[in-house]
């Protein structure tokens, strides 16, 4: 019966890791296919559909697109986080928890209503769908998560830290400066990332929204209709796959650096 | 007697409707060690932080060196503060901690460098310069917290409770080190503390504060032997309290009815002034004695024992007196050849006038 | 409060004003090409009466519902094991490795389940291989079954990581004391692990309902003719179907509901926060 | 891309076999967007999306000229107007000025696998209620064409002349039809996954699916001489209102588009027939019999302007058949 | 003697490499109350969970009521335990708490809640039943714990520092309370401590634990007066250690050369079975007195008082004795009259050769 222990749970987590990682592994599997049909039997190897990626246009465009989008979110939501999170775990403030409550909200609101109640105001409006309006949706969505991102960041701050600066005889801006931002530089660097990556891949508000011009998503969206792009597509979900996972591991490097520059006991790991 | 540094009257804080602080009058005087004690939650915390300039009282003045303190920002002030936390800033190394406050007066790099170093000496952490601070020890965050404060050479260094996060024997530690490091200094120190051992060893002086009020401010042996209050009395150390009457008052003398010691006869100096509505009188636990046999004392009286608490170096005894339920405690110091009693045995209990106290 | 400010105006700018809008939408009407800007509740006769809306309406919580369900139940396991059998050095890994399928494209990973699921894909193609088989599975994809299995997968890292907070913040000495005084592995679990995991599964069940709710992509790609869900519908008022207000009620109306649900699952998650904290 | 020029377009027209010649001029091919159906195109224009020239079918071109989203063509710029269907361009000018430049036509026709299905059966619109077929059609996702089909089942060859009952009868059909759906398909492309992996066997396709997917080898043809008919269509390009660029380009590609070149290219390549009459003729009848877009002697109900409020019962309609009501 | 209720014996630890209990031998008498006593990381947390089955011993064989544990789980066993940080169920309201150990039993409905209500009343919680547990205060969730545990009738109650979360006064209050529980209930209870004050109070007897071994078992007066090692005497209370060496042993007797004091004869029950190796006397700083003028005491030596800590009752003086460096720690009473020394002040301290201790 001792051996019963756990048996269970290997079998479980073993078979729920096929059916985690069903999708991801045919990515690089029908990236590499020799083969414009994407099914099995596998052809052979190619590298070729990388070479469409690099010669289609359209693609680099809506790459494009996407990039300026992500890091404008990245950086504005960043920026509101900052302010909010610092707002609300320094400071008292009437109505604070309504206030915050309500910044908070378009994270359990449905997308689709985000993006409805945008392309209303703008149709209403009379502007003109543009990546603009995608940047203020993906904003909208985005700064709550880097709110709960910085406000955990902000909330170990021990807040005597500051007072010490002050009692030093800092000034509150240097203080700012030469304290509290190099203490919750992990968190804005977690926020920046966070956001950059829910706006790279956000599809429902920018399809919503899209204008004239296509983001990746509206993009990957567009050409999941013909089946003579799909292994190309696969070859760019895999750069993609390839690349975020790159990405992370640098941030959860950059995260344990700052970590172990201030000592605390790293535990979490991502999120 | 000089200026006091530090002056306080009619201070008044208000959190709200909640009076953390209320009508403190207070003088520190210059180079004493001065402590702010009392139970948790009695605005001791909030005191030191308005002396820093953390919190702006609600009414009244403060003065330090002098000055009126009124507007003038923590920063500006000829304070200088060690956290409870310590509030070491974990980004920066031993130096770069102690350096900080000197680099926000922007003094030359030589003079700088020179000052930390004589700082991180004088509190005992040569060599550990450019330690990352977090692989610092409780004890050695301690000693950064003070270097990093002393370097400025303030007027005043305030303490919020340090050696609460420090474990026992660090702790006994760090309160004679805290103590030689004031001498050596000579700088004003004003230690917040909920624990009365801390207070009595390491104070000059000591304010006791309950509710936001300031009950008592003497030397630790003052606050001892003469405690203001029954309140004072049973926070600094044990007491044992017995109802009492007042039954005359003439010339130096009062005239006492003691529940289970009968009528005494008290000198006026053994009472606080005015005598009236005093209720009890109080007595410490090792001015009682339980007499070995063949020993005497000034006056006895019959007891029942009924707990022992063995400390190897003490034992203290709970004893029944007659005509009263609560036992009254006594401690006896565990010498050679003392015999331990059991509970249930009786005993003579020794006492003398001279050791009670008349209280509010 | 200055600080709040920017945030505040930004959030009051692009989330109030919009939503105020839309709710001022759904009581006008649109005829062919031109608006009715007179109040009026025929949208809202429509959203609650229609049969086809309800219908729609009465299918999206369903198939949220189950989504949900199974996602939550696929989810606790895992979170279990990571947080009980996994010594603590490895559990970042561990959840690093569920978040990794997760780091490219949403559309993508959907599509991929097209091919999985598809009728010459790799289920059925493997299926005929083994020859277990003759025909392909039609079953499989085109319909609601496919939309709950795509959509379950999709959210099924965002329900193992609040599980996981919560059995990680269940004190193992609490599960100790239970064996302690007498309980075997099973009735531990079910006395004690559970119910203080109770927070996380509930904030797991609310992380997942609403999106689900509100993606109108897996229910296209997946869900064939029968696989639609109200997000859809919405999504067609807006854009095909050239009315806007009836959009704008079925909106509102379906946040209504998701709001009311959500609430249900805030008050129980109140109910057992009490405990702990 | 060549963003002087921006085309909003059915997917697939981007297909630079259409306009060489814009390509032979500018070096590149103008940007493209794309829409699935109509309706899609007609919302994403009245909602502020700009392009310089689209793509509606003849039965739209009305609504969107009403919407106020298109200019008129200045034909003067057209070099082949003259050679441009006459029938076709004169029902589309309004106020005396043209607004539609008509460019492509074929059919919509009972589509199938030859190796899949029971041949007998392809010669009735029926099929498609046969639960022998339950699972594997597909129908398009376009209301016109869905609404040829339902008029054609019900012997209803012209809709101008539909009335409320045939509309009602129609709609019946399609819902019962709806029961055997696989998918609907939004373009060929779609359509062609559809077929070539044999998921469907049975569709309701534009005759460009025959002519691509035989093309590939596969064995799909099209029977447009079922019982109860089948359906014609024809679209063309329109001038948008409001179009980023300035209109040289606009004509440029609009030229491309008439070249006699092009009108070969789609008929032999997508199996569609060109507005370019002149071209066409050159062709010759057995060039379109052969291309499958020859005359039969069933009914064909062609897909023309028709009563816009009734079109905007079917659009209503349509969706909720799709939706299972 | 009854049999014992616990027997251990040669039970070894390892995690990994790490040693945590080695060679532990260990009887634990029925219905006495025994403690754990030893330095952080020792491993008596361990040894009580090997006990209560927690862990498994990577050797040695472990016998509750004379039957061997090997294999018996947890919940097997017929101990209980109460948690260092209590364990209780937050999600369950006292009662519920007290009665989940029944209910796992499956007893009868009325009879879970005749003796959940008994054990409550036991641990003077009436009227708490229905309170939720997030709701007490530390001292409440204490007596809670208990009652879960004894509710159970156990026959032994393992406790692992069941006090240290309370503050000061609550953990004194609760010490007698659980001494007078233990009397009353007359289960074994085996108690893990760091706190030599606890262990000296509370218990019958104390096992000392160092470095995952065993150094002394015994009552808590020959522990304090006759500590088997120099650590022993020095973990257990204060203790002063002056050089010494053994010059002869004669029958009853054995001759020393002490730093300071000289030539002595101390009587053989004063030095560890088999003198060798000893290389220093021990003496309690209680054992030395600083003579007031007049007084005197079998030996006197003089000395200098280097520092002095006040703490109300008592004053400790840091004196140093000629022909040795670190200062020795001798411990007054301040009882009434007597003057209190400053530092400086040169003094006669008394002591007795009866109060030297010769220690390995
Ligand atoms: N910012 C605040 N707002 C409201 N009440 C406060 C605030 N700061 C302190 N208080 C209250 O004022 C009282 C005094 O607080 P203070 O921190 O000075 O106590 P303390 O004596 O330092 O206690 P401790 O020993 O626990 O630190 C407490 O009752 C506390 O709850
Ligand atoms: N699971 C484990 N893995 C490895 N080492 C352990 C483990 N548990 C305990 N130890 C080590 O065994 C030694 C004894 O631990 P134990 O908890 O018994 O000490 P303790 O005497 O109870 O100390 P404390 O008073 O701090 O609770 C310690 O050095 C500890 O680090
Ligand atoms: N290629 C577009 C055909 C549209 C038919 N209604
Ligand atoms: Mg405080
Ligand atoms: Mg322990």
């Amino acid at each position: 019966m001792m051996r019963g222990k756990g048996y269970f749970f290997k079998w479980y987590v073993a078979l729920f890791f096929v059916f985690l990682y069903a999708p991801a592994i045919l990515l690089p599997v029908f990236a590499f296919n020799d083969s414009s049909i994407v099914s099995f039997p596998l052809k052979g190897f190619t590298t070729k559909w990388f070479e469409v990626l690099q010669s289609t246009e359209a693609l680099h465009v809506a790459v494009r697109n996407s990039l300026m989008i992500a890091v404008t979110t990245a950086i504005f939501s960043t920026l509101f986080g900052v302010l909010a999170a610092r707002a609300s775990t320094r400071f008292a403030f009437p109505a604070r928890r309504s206030i915050m409550g309500f910044i908070m909200l378009p994270m359990v609101l449905p997308e689709i209503i985000i993006g409805v109640s945008l392309l209303v105001v703008i149709i209403q409006l009379g502007f003109e769908l543009s990546l603009f309006t995608i940047i203020l949706g993906h904003i909208l969505i985005c700064t709550p998560f880097c709110i709960a991102i910085l406000s955990s960041a902000f909330m170990n701050l021990d807040r005597s830290l500051e007072e010490a600066s002050i009692d030093l005889g800092q000034t509150r801006w240097n203080t700012f400066w030469m304290v509290i931002f190099p203490l919750v530089m992990p968190g804005i660097v977690a926020s920046l990332l966070i956001a950059f990556t829910i706006s790279l891949d956000e599809f429902i508000i920018a399809f919503f929204l899209a204008g004239t011009e296509p983001t990746l998503p509206v993009y990957i969206w567009g050409q999941l209709r013909f089946p003579q792009k799909l292994p190309s597509l696969m070859a760019l979900g895999t750069l993609l796959l390839v690349l975020s996972i790159s990405l992370l591991l640098l941030a959860d490097y950059f995260r344990r650096r700052g970590l172990k520059k201030t000592g605390i006991e790293n535990s979490g790991g991502f999120l | 007697m000089t200026q006091p540094i530090i002056q306080l009257s009619g201070v008044d804080k208000l959190y709200g409707d909640f009076q953390a602080l209320s009508q403190i009058d207070l003088d520190i005087r210059t180079g004493e060690f001065f402590s702010l004690l009392g139970p948790s939650g009695c605005g001791k915390t909030t005191l030191l932080r308005s002396i820093a300039g953390f919190e702006t009282p609600s009414a009244g003045s403060l003065h330090i060196d002098g000055k009126s303190m009124d507007g003038v920002p923590a920063n500006k002030r000829p304070t200088n503060m060690v956290f409870q936390s310590y509030a070491i800033f974990p980004h920066m190394s031993v130096a770069e901690n102690v350096a900080y406050g000197l680099k926000a007066r922007r003094l030359p790099k030589a003079e700088i460098q020179e000052r930390v170093s004589e700082a991180i000496s004088m509190v005992g952490l040569q060599g550990f310069d450019s330690r990352a601070s977090h692989a610092l020890s409780g004890g050695q965050r301690q000693r950064v917290a003070l270097a990093r404060a002393l370097v400025l050479k303030p007027r005043v260094l305030l303490l919020d409770e340090p050696l609460s996060a420090l474990d026992k024997k660090m702790r006994e530690q760090m309160q004679s080190e805290l103590r030689r490091l004031q001498r050596a200094v000579g700088i004003t120190f004003v230690l917040v503390t909920h624990d009365q051992e801390e207070a009595l060893t390491m104070s000059d002086r000591i304010a006791v504060m309950f509710d936001g009020k300031i009950a008592q401010v003497a030397t630790p042996q003052m606050l001892y032997g003469k405690p203001s209050s029954r309140r004072v009395g049973n926070f600094i150390g044990m007491m044992n309290f017995l109802e009492a009457e007042v039954r005359a008052t003439s010339g130096e003398t009062v005239e006492v009815d003691v529940q289970s010691l009968g009528r005494l006869t008290l000198p006026l100096s053994q009472a606080p002034a005015g005598v009236d509505g005093c209720q009890s009188v109080g007595i410490r636990p090792e001015m009682l004695t339980i007499l070995a046999e063949g020993q005497t004392a000034e006056r006895e009286i019959e007891a029942v024992v009924s707990e022992v608490f063995y400390y190897g170096d003490m034992t203290f005894y709970d004893v029944t007196l007659p005509q009263k339920d609560a036992p009254v405690t006594v401690t006896m110091r565990n010498t050679a050849g003392r015999k331990v009693l059991a509970a249930g045995d009786t005993a003579r209990v020794g006492w003398s006038p001279v050791s009670l106290l008349l209280l509010r | 409060m200055v600080l709040i400010s920017p945030t505040l105006v930004f959030t009051l700018l692009m989330l109030a004003v919009p939503l105020i809008m839309v709710l001022a939408l759904s009581f006008w009407t649109q005829s062919y090409l031109t608006l009715d800007r007179s109040f009026s509740l025929e949208n809202y006769k429509a959203a609650w009466t229609e049969p086809m809306y309800q219908y729609l309406m009465a299918r999206s919580l369903r198939i949220s519902i189950f989504v949900t369900a199974l996602t939550v139940l696929l989810a606790y396991p895992v979170a279990y094991f990571i947080s009980f059998h996994v010594t603590p050095k490895r559990k970042a890994m561990w959840i690093f490795l569920i978040t990794i399928p997760f780091w490219t494209s949403y559309l993508m990973r959907i599509f991929l389940w097209k091919v999985i699921l598809g009728y010459n894909g790799v289920v059925n193609g493997s299926l005929m291989g083994l020859g277990l088989i003759e025909q392909p599975l039609s079953f499989i994809l085109y319909n609601q079954n496919a939309v709950v299995l795509t959509l379950a997968h999709s959210w099924v890292p965002f329900a193992i990581l609040p599980i996981f907070v919560a059995l990680e913040r269940v004190d193992r000495s609490l599960i100790e004391a239970a064996e302690d005084l007498g309980d075997n592995r099973l009735r531990r679990f079910l006395r004690v692990t559970l119910p203080l995991s109770m927070p996380g599964v509930i904030a797991a069940t609310i992380i997942v309902f609403i999106p689900t709710i509100g993606d109108y992509v897996t229910p296209r790609l997946v869900g064939g003719p029968n696989g639609l869900m109200i997000s859809n519908m919405i999504e067609l008022q807006f854009k095909k179907a050239n009315n806007a207000p009836l959009g704008a009620a079925l909106a509102i109306s379906a946040m209504a509901i998701v709001t009311c649900v959500t609430l249900v699952f805030v008050w129980m998650n109140r109910k057992f926060m009490r405990g702990p904290k | 891309a060549d963003d002087g020029l921006v085309v909003l377009d059915w997917s697939g027209y981007e297909d630079e076999g259409f306009f060489q010649k814009y390509i032979a001029q500018h070096g590149d091919a103008p940007t493209y967007s794309f829409f699935g159906e109509e309706e899609e195109a007609f919302q994403k224009l009245r909602a502020g999306f700009r392009a310089d020239v689209s793509h509606p079918c003849s039965q739209s071109v009305s609504k969107w000229l009403e919407a106020g989203l298109l200019e008129p063509l200045d034909t003067s710029r057209i070099d082949l107007w003259d050679d441009v269907n006459a029938e076709m361009k004169e029902a589309f000018k309004f106020d005396g000025a043209y607004y539609l430049l008509p460019m492509d036509w074929g059919t919509t026709a009972l589509t199938y696998r030859t190796d899949m299905v029971d041949m007998a059966k392809m010669d009735s619109l029926a099929v498609f209620l046969d639960p022998a077929y339950a699972g594997r059609i597909a129908l398009p996702d376009n209301v016109d064409d869905i609404y040829a089909l339902g008029y054609l089942a019900n012997g209803v060859t012209d809709w101008t002349k539909a009335t409320d009952a045939d509309f009602e009868a129609a709609s019946t059909w399609l819902r019962q039809a709806h029961q055997n759906v696989r998918a609907y398909w939004a373009d060929g492309a779609e359509l062609a996954q559809l077929m070539g992996s044999g998921e469907v066997v049975v569709s309701w396709a534009w005759s460009e699916t025959p002519a691509t997917m035989a093309g590939e080898g596969l064995p799909v043809e099209a029977n447009r001489s079922t019982k109860e008919g089948s359906s014609s269509w024809f679209c063309g390009y329109v001038n948008l209102a409001n179009g980023p660029n300035p209109e040289d380009k606009m004509y440029d590609f609009f030229n491309a588009w008439m070249d006699p070149g092009s009108a070969e290219y789609i008929v032999s390549e997508w199996g569609y027939g060109h507005g370019n009459q002149t071209a066409m003729a050159a062709i010759g009848p057995e060039g379109l019999a052969e291309a499958g877009l020859g005359p039969v002697e069933v009914p064909v109900l062609a897909q023309v302007p028709m009563n816009q409020a009734l079109r905007e019962k079917m659009i209503a309609e349509f969706e909720k058949i799709k939706a299972g009501f």
